[in-house]
């Protein structure tokens, strides 16, 4: 019976919703503030994916909040799973496709990832995306031989440099008369690789942590038996 | 009443997409099945997020593409739903770790047997012995006097 | 002003180098938590002590507000800012070998409820608003028991369904109005947001900041969670993050949604929430759980208050608010030294005197009894709800109600404490916890003698939170005045602050 | 423009209900990543590529490699989904 | 600093007095000493009980735009009279041997010391109070420290005292909401502002008006529906607490339904109410409510077997004469109210003195095992005549002036009903009082009470002095009429026109002097008789007896005590169906099996399916 109510009201609320959707202006949106971000984003932050300047610049609070959603997610994580038990028992190795795979495929994630990162003021992707592809890069080799042991500290030091860096640039900024986040060094010509001031700088730090927080958190997650 | 056209079908995916998921927080037993419809429901918030910045004949809001600001479609939804879906995940593999744990703990998945035996440690861990919660109220208030007829029936020891 | 900023990224920055620190030298990371939190207090109380009173919006990143994300600084959102730091230094986890992982996620919890309370911008309060609830899980699923794991994950799932519904709610006030900015939003609200769309919006995103402001229908998890959280996170969560959620929505119901549907709502939501609280502990068969049911009723009188029109209403939830964040911390914290149940706490106070005496004294200042501020609290909402019509004294009765039930739960605990007859086990609490009680009940009794300035404080607080003009007018100044945001003009990003764009149609 | 619209709706749909209604757990993730690769399609086509690298990368991969992950934590791992093994596991 | 001030800041430092001197070894005799000097300073203020205009306090607080303060006129003033000597008596009688026997069985004499101490002080505010807001404060905090002196005598008496509480707590609130009421229709909690918004009242306003206050000081006065916590909580208090309470405390709900129902809102705007389809108006009601409270406590009390719970049970049934006196709001019968207050006072709280000595003597108040005692404690037997002559209401005692002034007023008044009502009440009453004085003091003395003497001298003085004043009050009642007389006036009820002796008026007349000294005459006579005819009688052992042909052992016992009624149970039995006990009972079970619904809602396995609920719901109404 419960679920036959729970469907009738999941129907009611589909059809209810639909409703709504019909009074909502789609297709020409009052593009209210977006429209002045896309009129003066070029001269103001200079970035040519002007999604990028609204993540980093104009609304860089939220970005910094989500960085540190990501890092509560892995801390909470890292309390929740502890640390591993000493005579756990390993997984054997995989298979040696995996094992060659995982050897070809590292530097190329890496170097696609790093790319993703360094250009996403400029086409679409960046710290967040490229973040991604690193994490993985660094975990194929954990999938080829679960045995291989995770440099959990070193993981930890990148993550906290590089969420560092990322506030510290912005407290640069405070310091210096301007408010906190606020995009320095100019912006350079639109659409060189220099653009766009401080971004660059920015999504090279976000993407780093984002890296190194999700191998860390993929590597804890794939531990067979932990548990303390 | 309804959208027509081309936003039906976007709207359609999109609270269809919410509604399932939360069908689905709704429905189902399994703790695992729980935290997959969460994140479906997420993916239709994020859907439904970024229908409101699209407009007909909309380009990407790239520069130096060649293609006028003005057919240039909202930044800002973009950039609120890279977030949330960050956030998605984020929570999302906090959830599977305390499922794991929780599974390690009581050895099952289904939400109701997970709710007994939560209830179940809490009571213990208080002190509160289980099986007087019927004949012994809190703080020794006088339970109800039962009536005679069922005392001298129930011809309890 | 602009360094108010400081209080967000501090703890962050903070909360980033724990785990690096921790691994180096132990002793600064245990340390390095409260002097964050220490200098964030006193830059609060500078900053409180250099300003003029009137509000101040702030634009992060220097990019004017339509655009950029504000950060709106008012009397309210610097007392709850000062009571953010100063109850996360009190409510420290001081006691255990403390994870460094768990100081981080405290820090975490303190920035962004300071966030939660500053921000201007609906995504902006949504985020910060998703972040306390992540450190939360973290914090709360501490104790590593069975238990604690499966009421964090019910709590999860609860407030997974919340963030959800928000998200739905801002995707429907932004499809509809376009901009994500309180004070532009509250400019549109009268004409964009009076319709069905916009009602629903504040539904949705009622249910879904609700969760942590143990709005009734969200509401479940309160029970398990402070059951198995320890105290100090239980304490932090009841007392501090659900005043921040009640804020929340009394920004938007000021700033956007001064409607009669939508205070209806809140009403029925905060009489349903008091009903179902107050009777649960009435039932309640351990302490931490009847405290637990009895913060979900006096937050449910707190949401009936604000749904009363007017600055009345904005006074009575905000006198409610701080009194409720002030006596449930440290009732929690009394009762993380005493073993759980009710019935094994008899004869404690010949053990702990002092700790029952406590206890007496912050249940008498909960139900309400005179000269304690709790009273004028109750008395302020008991006057708010006799002046409106028939809704609105259904739930005056349902209050009155309920502080008859609360007394007669909260002082059958007191008749286990004082039970004189045979010898009970002596309490051993934890020092710290004991002395944070005591202070809390220090300030409770100290409050008495001031309660008639404390009270005129609080009605200029409520008036001026309560001014939907002042807020659009402090966030978008008229025309020409440069806008507050930074001291050098130099800059050339800093666009001049060229007139209000108009909405485009 | 509306064809491919329509199509990539109501695969993402379809695979949404069978997230719900697969019994083999591993079936149910397959499930997901295909509904979060069909939304992230659906990003491209309203001119939000960010947005659908974040949806593939984010959402499709890692959100299916964690549950992939946690899948072999929580034993359930089971590819070939007999019945009996999965009354065994439910008691 | 006018006199009021130093009579609040004196109580103030008898409170701080006893904080301070816990260590202190006679700690009794000096709260005895600041009780009196509390006294006098309430005799400086004398001229209130002659019509002196009301004596205001200089202490003036604004808080949230309410302005409290505090003033005592006549009305106050005689309350306050009853108040401080009702402590000063039963401190003394506290701080003698009964204290130390107190303390050897372990109980906590200080904490029972600074209970009385402030409890005093607490209803000493009350009765200042200048305002409703001040007036509120007060309550809240007299009924706060009734419940710390009820909670000091273990696990039972606690039980007690959080049934009381939550009684006084429900009537609390239903005040805070008449406060709210106030507040909202006069625009501000000053008495005079209430007074003058009374006719621009609604009817449903001034209906909810009455029946809040009512509540509220109904559960302090044990109004019928709101009584049943009143015997057990009194008869648990220790001692002394139990005579102050009897005497006093119920009398500050009395004070209160006099303030805001007679002063304030004044009796005919409330007997305009009519209740529609009965002929009955809003002060009927109330007077009927009166009549009810006479009948069934009264009778509940002769059922009882413990001596305390008899007199507990009284305090209810006399309160609503009081009640019925005040609420005719002619000269004669609220003459007749409020003296009843004061004279219930004298005579209730030396019955209780004298149930203690009897208790601290023989151990026990049970009516089933005592008897004949009058032989062995002569002075509590007469302690005891008086006080129950007294509570019956028989010509010596100052009982039957304020009876007789009530039933006056019922006949003048034209309520043949209620008189009967009354008259059936003081049946009760006497039937009960005999069974109190005729289990205790009369018939065989037992064995084990053969070597019982008379209680300590600390004990028998504060007894005897108020029976003396019983005595006296009731031989010259003119005394207390002109306290009453200024308190009428002060209040705005018709002043009653009254003689040394009693009462001279075209409706009625009584001189006591007149009756007292014919009865006294009539005993002389007799007693004269009796002697000077040879004194025939002859004193003769208890045992040099025989019955039936054979003599009797000590151990038989010729008369009976025990199960004093049965007979008349037999036939009124089947009346006693406690209504009220189920009623509580109902109401108790209701919120106990919602409560296990709620916990049940926080406890389900899938809380999700209600907050989908919600949402549908919410968009439902909100697209409408």
């Amino acid at each position: 019976m419960r679920n036959l109510a729970s469907l009738l009201f999941a129907g009611g609320l589909a059809f209810l919703l639909m409703a709504i959707a019909a009074l909502l202006p789609f297709g020409h949106p009052p593009v209210l503030a977006g429209g002045a971000i896309l009129e003066q984003a070029a001269d103001q932050v200079g970035a040519a994916n002007i999604v990028t300047a609204v993540v980093l610049g104009y609304r860089g609070l939220d970005t910094l909040g989500e960085i540190t959603i990501l890092f509560a997610a892995a801390a909470g994580l890292g309390l929740v799973l502890g640390r591993r038990r000493a005579g756990a028992p390993r997984d054997p190795d995989a298979g040696p496709v995996l094992r060659t795979g995982a050897a070809l495929m590292f530097p190329l994630l890496v170097l696609v990832g790093f790319h993703i990162i360094l250009h996403g003021h400029l086409t679409p992707g960046g710290g967040f995306q490229g973040g991604v592809i690193l994490a993985a890069a660094f975990f194929l080799p954990l999938l080829a031989r679960p045995g291989t042991p995770v440099d959990h500290p070193g993981l930890s030091l990148v993550e906290g440099t590089a969420g560092a860096v990322f506030i510290v640039t912005g407290l640069v900024a405070l310091l210096t008369g301007g408010e906190f986040l606020q995009p320095l060094l100019g912006t350079g010509t639109l659409g060189t690789l220099f653009s766009a001031g401080t971004l660059p700088i920015l999504y090279l730090a976000l993407g780093l942590k984002v890296g190194a927080e999700l191998a860390g958190l993929l590597a804890r997650l794939a531990d067979a038996e932990t548990d303390t | 009443m309804m959208p027509a056209g081309l936003p039906f079908l976007f709207y359609a995916g999109a609270i269809g997409l919410l509604v399932i998921g939360i069908s689905g927080i709704v429905l189902s037993r399994n703790l695992f099945r729980i935290i997959l419809a969460l994140a479906l429901a997420e993916a239709g918030a994020n859907l439904l997020l970024v229908l409101a910045g699209w407009h007909w004949g909309g380009s990407a809001p790239i520069l130096g593409q060649g293609k006028a600001l003005e057919t240039m479609v909202d930044p800002v939804p973009q950039a609120l739903v890279l977030t949330a879906i960050v956030i998605g995940v984020g929570i999302q593999a906090l959830a599977l770790a305390l499922a794991v744990r929780a599974y390690r703990a009581y050895g099952t998945l289904d939400m109701r047997r997970l709710r007994n035996r939560m209830n179940r440690d809490i009571a213990a861990a208080a002190g509160i012995p289980a099986e007087s919660s019927r004949d012994a109220p809190a703080g020794g208030r006088p339970t109800p006097p039962v009536p005679a007829a069922h005392r001298s029936g129930g011809g309890r020891a | 002003m602009s360094q108010i900023a400081l209080t967000i990224a501090l703890p962050f920055l903070a909360a980033f180098l724990l785990p690096v620190i921790g691994r180096v030298y132990e002793a600064l990371a245990r340390v390095l938590g409260p002097l964050v939190l220490l200098y964030c207090l006193w830059l609060v109380l500078q900053l409180w002590g250099t300003g003029d009173g009137h509000p101040v919006a702030l634009a992060m990143g220097g990019f004017r507000p339509p655009m950029g994300i504000t950060l709106y600084v008012d009397r309210l959102a610097l007392l709850f800012t000062l009571l953010v730091s100063l109850m996360t230094l009190l409510l420290w986890p001081w006691q255990r070998a403390a994870d460094s992982r768990e100081c981080a996620l405290t820090l975490l919890l303190a920035g962004s409820a300071s966030g939660l309370a500053l921000s201007g911008d609906l995504f902006n309060i949504y985020v910060f608003y998703e972040l306390v609830s992540v450190a939360s899980f973290g914090l709360v699923a501490v104790h590593r028991s069975g238990a604690a794991f499966v009421a964090t994950l019910r709590y999860l799932v609860i407030s997974g369904f919340g963030t959800v519904l928000a998200l739905t709610g801002i995707a429907l006030v932004y499809s509809q109005t376009g901009t994500l900015n309180l004070a532009q939003l509250a400019q549109l609200a009268p004409d964009l947001l009076a319709g069905p769309v916009g009602l629903a919006g504040f539904l949705f995103m009622l249910l879904g900041f609700g969760v942590k402001g143990e709005l009734f229908p969200v509401n479940t998890w309160v029970p398990e969670v402070y059951a198995t959280a320890p105290a100090r996170a239980s304490a932090l969560l009841a007392g501090l993050v659900s005043k921040l959620s009640l804020l929340v929505v009394l920004r938007l119901l000021v700033l956007l949604y001064q409607q009669e549907q939508a205070l209806q709502l809140l009403l029925l939501l905060g009489v349903l929430g008091v009903i179902s609280g107050e009777l649960a502990a009435w039932r309640a068969r351990d302490l931490k759980r009847m405290l637990a049911f009895s913060s979900i009723g006096q937050l449910g009188a707190m949401f009936i208050a604000f749904s009363i029109p007017g600055n009345a209403g904005l006074l009575a939830g905000l006198a409610l608010a701080l009194h409720h964040l002030l006596v449930k911390p440290a009732l929690f914290l009394l009762a993380a030294g005493w073993p759980g149940a009710v019935e094994r706490l008899r004869g404690l106070a010949r053990g702990g005197p002092l700790a029952a005496g406590l206890f007496v004294l912050l249940a008498l200042s909960l139900i309400g009894v005179p000269p304690l501020p709790g009273f004028w609290a109750k008395m302020l909402l008991v006057v708010g709800l006799a002046g409106q019509e028939s809704g609105y004294l259904l739930a005056l009765a349902v209050v009155l109600g309920a502080a008859v039930l609360e007394a007669s739960y909260l002082f059958r605990v007191v008749a286990q404490l004082y039970h004189r007859d045979e010898e009970a086990a002596r309490p051993r609490p934890y020092l710290l916890d004991l002395g944070s009680a005591a202070l809390a009940g220090a300030v409770l009794l100290s409050a008495v003698p001031f309660i008639s300035p404390l009270g005129d404080w609080l009605a200029g607080t409520a008036a001026q939170a309560g001014d939907r003009e002042g807020y659009i007018i402090t966030v978008f100044p008229a025309a020409g005045r440069p806008l507050y945001s930074a001291a050098g003009g130099g800059k050339p990003a800093l666009a001049a602050a060229g007139p209000l764009p108009e909405p485009k149609p | 423009m509306i064809w491919l619209v329509s199509v990539i709706v109501v695969l993402m749909l379809g695979a949404a209900l069978a997230v719900l209604l697969l019994r083999n757990p591993v079936g149910a993730v397959a499930a997901a990543s295909v509904v979060s690769l069909a939304l992230s399609v659906l990003f491209v086509l309203l001119r939000a590529p960010d947005v659908a690298m974040t949806e593939a990368a984010v959402g499709g991969g890692l959100g299916s490699l964690i549950l992939a992950l946690s899948l072999r934590r929580l034993g359930l791992w089971r590819v070939e989904g007999d019945r009996a093994e999965q009354e065994r596991d439910d008691a | 600093m006018t006199a009021l001030d130093n009579l609040l800041l004196l109580a103030l430092l008898t409170v701080l007095l006893l904080l301070a001197g816990r260590r202190l070894s006679s700690l009794g005799w000096y709260l005895t000493i600041l009780f009196g000097a509390q006294f006098a300073g309430l005799l400086m203020m004398g001229a209130l009980g002659y019509g002196a205009p009301p004596v205001p306090s200089s202490l003036h607080i604004g808080v949230m735009g309410q302005v409290m303060q505090w003033r005592f006129d006549a009305l106050s003033w005689l309350f306050a009279l009853i108040t401080v000597g009702a402590g000063l008596t039963s401190s003394w009688y506290l701080a003698g041997d009964w204290g130390r026997h107190y303390r050897q069985r372990g109980g906590n004499l200080w904490l029972l010391q600074l209970a009385l101490a402030v409890n005093v002080f607490s209803m000493l505010l009350l009765l200042a109070s200048g305002d409703l807001l001040s007036l509120f404060i007060g309550w809240e905090l007299v009924s706060w420290s009734a419940f710390l002196l009820m909670a000091l005598n273990g696990a039972d008496a606690m039980r007690a005292a959080l049934r009381y509480i939550t009684y006084a707590m429900a009537g609390a609130m239903a005040m805070m909401a008449g406060l709210g009421l106030v507040l909202h229709t006069a625009g501000s909690l000053q008495y005079a502002d209430l007074a003058a918004a009374v006719p621009t009242l609604s009817s449903p306003q001034l209906w909810g008006l009455i029946l809040l206050f009512g509540m509220g000081f109904g559960v302090k006065m044990g109004l019928l529906p709101l009584h049943l916590w009143q015997a057990r909580a009194y008869s648990e208090t220790p001692g002394p607490g139990a005579s102050f309470l009897g005497a006093v405390s119920t009398r500050m709900g009395l004070w209160g339904l006099i303030l805001v129902l007679v002063q304030l809102v004044g009796l005919v705007p409330i007997a305009d109410l009519a209740i529609p389809y009965t002929f009955l108006d809003a002060r009927e009601l109330l007077m009927w409510v009166a009549a009810l409270t006479i009948i069934l406590p009264t009778y509940t009390a002769l059922r009882q077997n413990d001596a305390r719970m008899l007199l507990a049970w009284h305090g209810i049934g006399q309160g609503g004469y009081m009640l019925l006196g005040v609420l005719m709001g002619d000269a004669m019968g609220s003459a007749g109210g409020l003296m009843h207050a004061f004279n219930y006072a004298t005579y209730q709280a030396p019955l209780f003195m004298a149930v203690y000595a009897v208790r601290y003597r023989t151990g026990t108040s049970d009516l089933n095992r005592l008897g004949g005692l009058v032989t062995r404690m002569p002075l509590s037997f007469l302690v005891m005549l008086v006080g129950i002559i007294g509570l019956a209401g028989l010509p010596p005692m100052n009982g039957f002036v304020s009876k007789w002034l009530i039933y006056r007023g019922l006949i003048n008044d034209g309520q043949p009903l209620l008189f009967i009502a009354a008259v059936v009440g003081t049946f009760g009453t006497i039937l009960s009082v005999y069974k109190l004085i005729h289990n205790t003091f009369l018939g065989q003395l037992r064995l084990e009470h053969v070597e019982v003497r008379e209680a300590p001298w600390s004990m028998t003085v504060p007894m005897l002095l108020l029976s003396a004043v019983v005595f006296v009050t009731g031989y010259l009642p003119g005394l207390v009429l002109d306290w009453v007389a200024a308190a009428q006036q002060a209040v705005g009820l018709p002043v009653l026109v009254h003689t040394l002796g009693g009462v001279e008026s075209p409706l009625g007349s009584l001189d006591m002097i007149w009756v007292s000294s014919l009865m006294f005459a009539g005993f002389g006579i007799g007693a004269l008789l009796f002697y000077a005819g040879g004194n025939r009688s002859k004193a003769v052992h208890q045992l040099d007896n025989y019955a039936g042909g054979h003599f009797l052992s000590a151990d038989v016992r010729y008369q009976y005590s025990d199960h004093f009624y049965a007979g008349l149970m037999r036939h009124i039995g089947p009346l006693y169906r406690n209504s009220f006990q189920w009623l509580e009972g109902a109401l108790g079970t209701t919120v106990e099996t919602l409560g296990a619904a709620m916990r049940a809602f926080y406890r389900q396995h899938h809380p999700a399916i209600y907050l989908l609920a919600v949402t549908t719901a919410g968009l439902i109404w909100v697209i409408l």
